[in-house]
């Protein structure tokens, strides 16, 4: 029993944990512009994060190596040490985007406006990085992320005509009124929003934190493979919302406001304060993952000692760069920048920085010097080659679809 | 053709964009309001969806406003956009002090706040219509 | 005299012609074996950690200098293909190989001096240095 | 028994993980320092092998040049390492090398003086 109750809330938690500020925002604008036109996007992005959020905790539970402690040794110091600089500033701006998150999510539940949410906000997630246990603080930001399966049960409610939603997925019909380089731009942007650097970093060094056996490891390999699925699942159905309340009446989500209107009607109040509390909780997970990871890039580049299992002052340096990096995120977001804004070019830049961690990782699962008999099997390798061919085509996509189009305006 | 100009085509396609733009504010306006009315969404969540089509409909202004309309079709696209994205508003402006009177606020029995939901709905629905028209003229979708 | 000074550094023959770069540097590790004791079967124990054996166990002794490796074209990472066998993931070792293709070892016995004080370090082979294969 | 493993430098030793004798991480190996017999000069030709493990401003010297005093680097004896795996593994614990000093003045002087810094975050929630 207690092996049930552990199975299933490792999966929960990568429900509640898959869907942050990113998914939410990029998958509200998509559906209410372009309907479920690019859900298959979604799709090849699930996948893609199953395979390497696998593959990475693999590589790092087996050789006891982190993502960037691999990225140096394999990249050299000079070309990881360009590597680590990008990784670290797009994850600091998923990190911006997050708090800012939190802060629109206790607006919308307050009325008090942002800028005052957001040093509260930041120093929320500075405390419990500080003094929270790993495993507590994981559990519950990802159970209480749960309650964003409030968009599901709101899509039920609204009961759309799903013959249509299922026609604009399949095959894929972008409205006519779109122009097509728009339509391969949001591509992207979702693809970067589900396939985001950060998890893997998070995943990765939670391996090596947590010593994995090869228990764990098949233990984590179901989690990812039925809870990144089932987020997926999640993130459709915020886009499906948006495009049965939001299409047809003309509105083009710009705030996240906008997001929770069709819960709004389709549950009432109630539904509301549970899809706003299931919204705070998720951008809050997302916030101490996207915190630590700029913690670990940094500290596994420069082989500083890191960590969440370790007391602070055994991982001084790993601290001070969380600490330096929540003080950026809210300095930021204090310029009065808009954390939509935010969010979108952290989807997109994830993209383009995906390459820099994924062929790495990809090259040292194949290494038998590190893997031993845990090397790649065949059929993850083609996967594997299928999706280097995505993602490098992704990253190459995004800045140019991002200039033609107006970042999508 | 001048510098600092665009094509005329290029100018009135801004405009449709701004009025597009527009649109969607009215267009969550009214989704707002009748939700609110209806009593399925609170008054927090309410007041802050009117807050941001405000500032939509403040950038819409902007783009319209900073345009420079090199002939005489898109300087009366542009004059009639202004027009009809300055009513817009005047009418959100109105919504929101109606969710503040409806929250309790000390506002009930001012002018500007609308009788009852009714009537803003129909204020919207004028000042939605005009928008519409201008972006059909401008040859918005 | 460091690792850091002799890679990148430009190789020249005893004339004076140049014949690439260094790649990177050969080292043999004296290495003490423990007793009945195996990599591989750690991994075997469902509750021990993955990572408990990481790789190899042996006692490392000294490191003596063996030789440096000289590819004729540029330098460069290597993602840990050329000297391998390794083929998979198609087609990253295939396109990194033949970026190195022709690069050879050479004993550091027959490497005749090495001026660090200019950029970049050059390093001078002796006369009737040897090729050998960068096999490991 | 003892024989010789061949290693080449960039694919098994710069840039991985040191790790002391506690497992606890040190730093990324920078640079590695060679010597001669007897901890003379490293002469070309003659037998040389690896004296010393460098970490920190070697690291910004390989990557944009200049030269740091090379007795001002902070350095590990490579008599002090026991293994080379994935990571290379010292036999010594890191507060007796003098490499760490960074990491250990922001313990005592930051991160250990903020409430809680030296709380254990697994003791309790």
């Amino acid at each position: 029993m207690k092996k049930v109750m552990g199975a299933a809330l490792g999966i929960l938690t990568a429900i509640g944990g898959f869907v942050d500020i990113g998914d939410l925002v990029t998958n509200a604008v998509v559906g209410s512009r372009f309907g479920l036109s690019l859900a298959w996007v979604v799709a090849v992005g699930v996948v893609g994060i199953c395979l390497f959020a696998s593959m990475a905790g693999r590589v790092a539970a087996v050789s006891g190596r982190a993502t960037f402690e691999i990225v140096r040794e394999r990249l050299g110091p000079r070309v990881a040490g360009a590597n680590v600089v990008a990784s670290f500033a797009i994850t600091l701006l998923t990190l911006t985007a997050e708090i800012g998150g939190i802060a629109l999510a206790l607006h919308l539940a307050s009325s008090v406006e942002p800028r005052l949410w957001i040093p509260v906000a930041g120093l929320a997630v500075w405390l419990v990085l500080w003094r929270v246990k790993f495993e507590v603080m994981e559990n519950v930001a990802g159970l209480m992320g749960l309650l964003l399966v409030g968009f599901a049960v709101a899509l039920f409610l609204l009961g759309p005509d799903w013959g249509e939603l299922l026609r604009q997925a399949v095959p894929p019909s972008p409205p006519g009124t779109e122009h097509a380089a728009t339509y391969w731009y949001y591509a992207v942007a979702l693809f970067g929003a589900a396939m985001t650097p950060y998890e893997v970093f998070f995943f990765s060094s939670g391996a090596v934190e947590e010593r994995w056996t090869a228990k764990d490891l098949a233990t984590n390999r179901i989690n990812v493979l039925i809870g990144f699925p089932l987020g997926g699942l999640l993130s459709l159905s915020i886009a499906a919302c948006a495009a049965v309340v939001l299409l047809p009446a003309g509105i083009e989500v710009s705030a996240l406001s906008q997001i929770v209107l069709p819960v709004a009607q389709a549950g009432g109040p109630l539904l509301l304060a549970v899809v706003i509390v299931g919204i705070v909780a998720a951008t809050f997970g997302a916030a101490l993952e996207t915190a630590l990871s700029s913690g670990y890039s940094v500290a596994q580049y420069l082989g500083w000692s890191w960590g969440k299992f370790r007391r602070p002052a055994h991982a001084a340096r790993f601290h001070v760069t969380m600490i330096l990096a929540v003080l950026l995120g809210v300095g930021i977001l204090m310029t009065s920048v808009d954390p939509v804004m935010v969010t979108e070019m952290s989807v997109v830049f994830s993209a383009v920085a995906l390459p820099l961690t994924y062929v790495p990782i990809l090259v040292v699962a194949n290494d038998p010097q590190y893997m031993g008999r845990y090397v790649n099997g065949r059929f993850v390798n083609a996967l594997g080659t299928v999706y280097l061919v995505i993602v490098v085509a992704a990253a190459l996509a995004a800045v140019p679809l991002m200039i033609a189009t107006g970042a999508g305006s | 053709m001048h510098r600092g100009q665009q094509e005329p085509g290029q100018a009135t396609a801004s405009v449709a964009d701004a009025l597009v733009e527009a649109r969607s504010a009215a267009e969550t306006t009214r989704l707002t309001v009748d939700l609110l009315a209806r009593g399925r969404v609170t008054g927090p969540v309410a007041d802050t969806a009117l807050l941001d089509q405000l500032d939509a409909l403040d950038e819409a202004d902007r783009a319209l406003t900073t345009l420079v309309p090199p002939d005489v079709t898109s300087s009366d696209r542009r004059t009639e956009g202004l027009t009809t994205v300055g009513d817009l508003t005047d009418v959100v402006v109105q919504a929101r002090e109606w969710v503040a009177a409806r929250s309790g606020g000390d506002l009930a029995g001012a002018d500007a706040v609308p009788a009852d939901a009714d009537a803003l709905l129909d204020d919207l629905a004028a000042a939605t219509d005009a928008v519409e028209q201008a972006l059909s003229e401008a040859g918005g979708p | 005299m460091n690792v850091g000074d002799l890679l990148d550094a430009h190789v020249e023959e005893p004339e004076g012609a140049r014949v690439g770069v260094v790649v990177d540097v050969r080292f043999a590790l004296a290495v003490t074996e423990p007793e009945g004791e195996g990599g591989e079967e750690d991994r075997e124990n469902p509750d021990a950690p993955l990572s408990e054996h990481t790789a190899t166990r042996d006692e490392v002794g000294a490191a003596r200098l063996v030789g440096l490796l000289v590819s004729p074209r540029s330098a460069g990472s290597f993602l840990g293909y050329e000297r391998t066998d390794v083929r998979s993931p198609w087609p990253v070792p295939q396109l990194v190989r033949r970026r190195h293709r022709g690069t050879f070892l050479v004993d550091w016995a027959d490497v005749a001096e090495v001026r660090t004080g200019s950029e970049p370090v050059v390093v001078r082979l002796a006369a009737g240095y040897e090729r050998r294969s960068p096999a490991l | 028994m003892t024989r010789e493993r061949i290693v080449d430098a960039r694919l098994h030793l710069l840039s991985r993980q040191v790790l002391d004798a506690d497992g606890e991480p040190v730093r990324a190996v920078d640079d590695l320092e060679l010597t001669g017999p007897d901890g003379q000069e490293a002469r070309p030709g003659e037998a040389v092998r690896v004296g010393a493990i460098l970490v920190g401003p070697s690291l910004f010297t390989r990557l944009f040049g200049g030269a740091v005093l090379a007795s001002r680097l902070p350095r590990i004896a490579w008599s002090d390492v026991a293994h080379v795996g994935t990571a290379i593994e010292l036999s010594v614990r890191s507060d007796e090398l003098d490499a760490d000093w960074v990491e250990l003045w922001l313990r005592d002087h930051l991160v250990g003086r903020i409430p809680g810094g030296r709380h254990d975050p697994e003791a309790d929630g």
